[in-house]
């Protein structure tokens, strides 16, 4: 009955949904409000005004980029919540998923791949703003190299190769290092993260530094949640 | 009428009925990580309904080219990118719940 | 929309409704994990190359991994 | 839709399709299923002959606007197609051939479907029409080619498969960096006839990696590594294939690479240097090292490699020469032509002897000329091939090689190579006297007094090959001017250059006084070795590049390993031979020392333990997971390549195969995500 029920409570909604979603205006009709509205703005003069050559990159780092400090805050507040859950790393032996050992084969050829992988996750992470990528992408490949790291070469090898010492500096460091990269501007008489006002080489710089930034936080946040997930204390 | 239009916004309809499946499992089914699951493909088809209507017909990737005029709408894809990382910590958090949950259970029932 | 755009949502309808409905937690990962592929694809169609590359990495990668390790740990039969 | 893309299409789709329907749908029909392959390669070999003669030799470029991937195009243009029917060709043949000689195979059903994905591949890497288009199809060929090299399931294939498998990577790593940088230099990744703009240095750079990527494959000489191991194990059409065919997807890659960044009509002395010495070295290091061989299967992929040494070295004088290197390269698409029609032939032929003995070892065999009469007249044929004696078709190709080496100077180095090339000849000629000597003649031993010659299938798959020796060996000039002067033009070469080569003249003085040296060399040799035992020199473990590539792979291995906690199973036990015969590692191996001393335990011994721990350690969670997905939508794949009765080894197999399917998927998606990125 309560079945029967939801199923009916979960049609209403659909049919609820599918009748807003038809009244939508035809899809990629440059007519559309959200085609009109602030985007020729973005399209026109965003290259311009940002140095940016990827537009998503550009409202990222520079007319958004209050967002996305917050949002780094936020991934940073998930993974304080949780450690303050799960504690860091207290049991004694981790729990493998898989337990047989990987073939010689994965373990020799993935000790040549991944420094290649790490070159690329950084290239994708610094030219950000000249192609496809960027911060976001970068941090993203690397928490998955580490990840990979950690499935093949065995947990424990990998905090020892990562140990929590390293990352709690580093986990901190990198939401205050993009802050800190935000107060710069202060000192030239800007608001907060306002790159505008720094001449076109520095902001080069700064903009390569917010990247370096988002891909540190992204990066690591992404690659402890992973550890914490995979060590809870179990009696 | 009706059909031309359900197909030239099939991608809203698309996401829509992809809600509606991940509602379904957050909603009925009784795996924690079942649900979890569900949350994951309830984000991925909001995802695709903001990218959707980010869209424009015969637009390029928001990559500046010279000579390129037509481009798609960018905001959308900057807050869809920001939000795919926010996923994965909130799914990894869930996860963390739900083992968390499942182990004191285990213990309770020792 | 081409009509391989049409495809892959089809597809994409298709898996959901296979993870949803599967018995087996960890073969629901491993079409999530396909999942996040074809959403990658649709994505790319739509003309956002940078999250078809971000949802690849972390949709079937990062998350399926995560996944993986959670349902392991949540499995009954994981007593050693 | 025109009718070159779908006939394209259809040539590359129809054994992929055959691999998916001989696997579903082939073990249902009872007794035809054995011919379901045979007759797939069979269509492919009719369409694409109607590709190959009906073609005008123009230049036709195939795009697939309609997929996403809109880069991926194929072009039909005379050197793509000779290789392509040649591919066709020499696979139907050893299909047939298989039809007999996988009968009493337990799993022939997962062998069918990797014969013909790689067919499909093989044919792709052909008629790729970029170098992004051939990178896909490197990978799929790379990938498919391992079920078969691991196909007996012994301890000596898999490793032979890790160490294939291992080159693969790296050579695909240095293939991607390679293409990467050539989309840098030339704006897109066609193919061209050399390139405007680019520094000399990062072109250089971009050969360099292209040729690693492409030379592994090839068996080039510090590459060749996994040649000499992979190819004995698989069976015997699937070796014959790998010697015949596919080593040439990497030479015709190198080929390529080399014109598409160069040009035919420039002279680079210094790359032509370094490739022609490459060419010569692996010559000679091959033909010595088959020469102390005694299986014969070993020693056919030694020649495997010196061969592709000889291709190599036309490449080098091609590019050396300049303007002047059609006949350099001519011979070498020609030996690419004839080497894969005798090695092939070869490699069946010492496969049907071992169908009706049982024995690869040369020295165990003899006097089987009288038993298997036909066998032994292909393999003389063959042989009379590949040892370059005229009217044959080897001597052709050779010859022009060496007139190529003689034009490039006199004196100095030029003598050196030319003086190698000669003993390499006679090294050659040597070795298969040797080989028709020790099976086809001397004493017949007595338990093989009940042989009978081939079955008709496999000699049905052997004689056109045979055929195809003496043809092309009697009339050069009229394959010559039909197919290799239209090729030459495609490549670049210009109609002024083209006109000295129109017509090539192989019985020049010069040519008989190096024929008769090469022949006084080579029975100078087989008598030396024979009367005073040299074949059966054996040199120190450290004296060559395996020692060295299993001690740096064991390296890599343990570099992750901060502490290594010495397994039982090395101190004591199965797998530890070295442990009771007190050699350095089993001291080392009783002693907990610092990983470094890890080194001296050989690859072949940490992959033995690796399968021998797997056995014992293998818990509930890897058949855990097997056993989900056998219920579950990859049931039917699991259950048949793991119904094996080894077992065990087979999940580190499927294991390995799942890993490197990852891996080249994870290539790609890089690969089409870095054309984006660098534009």
């Amino acid at each position: 009955m309560r079945k029967l029920g939801s199923f009916l409570f979960l049609t209403l909604i659909g049919l609820f949904l599918l009748l807003t979603v038809l009244e939508m205006p035809i899809m990629g009709d440059p007519a559309n409000p959200s085609n009109t509205v602030t985007t020729p703005r973005y399209i026109s003069e965003g290259a311009r005004e940002t140095n940016c050559k990827n537009l998503v990159s550009a409202i990222m780092l520079n007319y958004r980029s209050y967002d996305t400090m917050g949002e780094m805050v936020a991934i940073f507040t998930v993974l304080a919540a949780a450690l303050a859950i799960l504690g860091r790393e207290k049991a004694k032996r981790g729990l493998s998923p898989l337990k047989v050992e990987p073939s010689p084969l994965i373990k020799i050829t993935m000790v040549i791949y991944i420094p290649f992988f790490i070159v690329f996750a950084c290239y994708v992470a610094i030219n950000g703003c000249y192609s496809v990528g960027g911060g976001f992408q970068g941090g993203v490949i690397l928490a998955s190299v580490i990840i990979i790291f950690a499935l093949i070469f065995g947990f424990d090898e990998a905090v020892k190769k990562f140990p929590a010492s390293k990352r709690v500096f580093f986990e901190g460091l990198a939401v205050l290092y993009f802050m800190l990269l935000g107060l710069m501007s202060l000192f030239v008489g800007g608001n907060f993260l306002n790159l505008n006002l720094f001449g076109s080489p520095v902001r080069k710089l700064f903009t390569l530094g917010l990247e370096i930034g988002i891909g540190l936080t992204s990066g690591i946040t992404i690659a402890s949640l992973f550890y914490i997930l995979k060590k809870v204390e179990r009696e | 009428m009706m059909i031309t239009r359900v197909f030239s916004n099939l991608i809203y309809v698309a996401s829509m009925i992809l809600f509606l499946i991940g509602f379904y499992a957050v909603a009925l089914r009784p795996n924690l990580i079942k649900k979890i699951i569900g949350i994951n493909i309830m984000e991925t088809s909001i995802f695709l309904f903001l990218i959707g209507i980010g869209n424009r017909k015969g637009g390029a990737a928001p990559l500046i080219v010279d000579g390129v005029k037509n481009y798609v709408n960018p905001l959308p894809q900057a807050v869809v990118l920001m939000a795919l990382v926010v996923g994965v910590g909130t799914t990894a958090l869930a996860l963390i719940l739900a083992v968390k949950l499942f182990e004191r259970e285990e213990e309770e029932q020792l | 929309m081409t009509s391989l755009t049409v495809l892959l949502v089809l597809a994409l309808i298709t898996l959901a409704i296979i993870i949803v409905s599967s018995r087996d937690m960890l073969a629901a990962v491993i079409f999530f994990s396909a999942y996040g592929l074809v959403m990658a694809l649709v994505w790319q169609q739509l003309g956002a190359p940078m999250l078809a590359l971000a949802e690849i990495v972390i949709e079937s990668g990062i998350i399926s991994v995560l996944f993986v390790v959670a349902v392991f740990r949540t499995s009954k039969d994981d007593a050693e | 839709m025109d009718f070159h893309l779908i006939l394209t299409s259809l040539i590359i789709a129809i054994p992929f399709l055959g691999a998916g329907i001989t696997y579903w749908f082939g073990h249902k029909l009872k007794t035809a299923w054995d011919y379901l392959p045979f007759l797939f390669s069979l269509t492919t070999l009719i369409l694409t002959s109607i590709l190959f003669f009906g073609g005008s030799g123009g230049h036709v470029i195939i795009k697939y606007p309609f997929l996403p991937f809109s880069k991926v195009e194929l072009s039909i243009n005379s050197l793509n197609v000779l290789l392509a029917f040649l591919t066709a060709l020499v696979w139907t043949a050893a299909m047939l051939f298989s039809v007999s000689y996988m009968k009493k195979s337990v799993k022939r059903r997962r062998f069918y479907v990797f014969m013909l994905l790689a067919f499909s591949a093989n044919l792709g890497v052909f008629l790729a029409g970029n170098f992004l288009t051939l990178f896909i199809f490197f990978e799929l060929l790379g990938l498919s080619a391992y079920p078969l090299i691991v196909h007996n399931e012994s301890i000596e294939a898999f490793e032979a498969g890790t160490k294939y498998l291992i080159m693969v990577f790296l050579g695909d790593l240095a293939l991607l960096l390679g293409i990467l940088f050539y989309y840098k230099i030339a704006g897109s990744v066609a193919f061209a006839t050399g390139l405007s703009g680019g520094s000399d240095y990062f072109k250089v750079i971009t050969f360099a990696l292209m040729g690693i990527g492409f030379g592994v494959k090839a068996g080039v000489v510090p590459l060749h590594i996994w040649l000499p191991d992979a190819h004995p194990v698989s069976p015997s059409p699937a070796s014959a294939l790998l010697s015949g065919i596919m080593i040439k997807a990497g030479a015709y890659g190198i080929i390529r690479s080399l014109f598409s960044i160069f040009g035919p009509e420039i002279r680079s002395i210094d790359v032509g240097f370094v490739v022609i010495w490459v060419g010569v070295v692996t010559m000679f290091v091959a033909v010595f090292m088959a020469l102390l061989q005694e299986n014969a299967k070993k020693m056919l992929a030694y020649h495997s490699i010196s061969q592709m040494g000889y291709i190599v070295l036309g490449i080098g004088c091609a590019i050396y020469l300049g303007g002047k290197g059609a006949l350099a390269i001519g011979g070498s698409l020609y030996h690419i032509v004839n080497h894969a029609l005798f090695k092939t032939s070869l490699f069946l032929t010492v496969g049907a002897v071992f169908y009706r003995t049982g024995e690869f070892n040369m020295y165990k065999l003899g006097g089987l000329l009288k038993k298997m009469p036909i066998i032994a007249f292909c393999t003389i044929i063959a042989s009379l091939g590949i040892s370059g004696i005229p009217l044959f078709n080897g001597y052709v190709s050779k010859t022009l090689i060496h007139q190529a080496v003689t034009h490039l100077g006199h004196g100095g180095w030029v003598s050196l190579a030319e003086i190698l090339f000669l003993i390499i000849s006679g090294g050659t000629i040597a070795s298969f006297i040797k080989l028709f000597a020790l099976i086809f003649l001397g004493k017949l031993p007595e338990k093989y007094e009940s042989v009978k010659d081939a079955p008709p299938f496999m000699i049905a798959g052997i004689l056109p090959l045979t055929a195809l020796v003496i043809i092309l060996g009697i009339l050069p000039n009229r394959f010559w001017g039909t197919f290799m002067i239209p090729l030459l033009k495609n490549l670049g070469y210009k109609t002024l250059s083209l006109n000295s080569v129109s017509i090539i003249n192989i019985l020049t003085g010069h040519d008989i006084q190096s024929l008769i040296i090469s022949l006084f060399v080579g029975i100078l040799i087989f008598a030396m070795g024979t009367k005073y035992d040299l074949f059966h020199m054996r040199f120190p473990c450290w004296f060559g590049v395996n020692y060295w590539f299993e001690q740096l792979t064991m390296g890599l291995y343990f570099l992750t390993h901060r502490e290594v906690h010495l397994p039982e199973i090395m101190v004591a036990g199965p797998g530890t031979e070295a442990v009771k015969e007190g050699s350095i590692s089993g001291i080392y191996a009783r002693t907990e020392v610092h990983r470094l001393s890890f080194f001296v335990i050989s690859l072949k011994r940490r992959i033995k333990y690796s399968y021998l721990k797997s056995k014992a350690v293998l818990t509930e969670k890897i058949n855990y997971i097997i056993g989900k997905l056998r219920k579950g939508f990859l049931a039917k794949l699991y259950q048949d390549l793991s119904a094996s009765k080894t077992g065990i080894e087979f999940e580190l197999y499927v294991q390995d195969l799942n890993f490197g399917m990852f891996l080249v998927l994870f290539l790609l998606v890089i690969c089409f995500i870095s054309f984006r990125l660098i534009g």
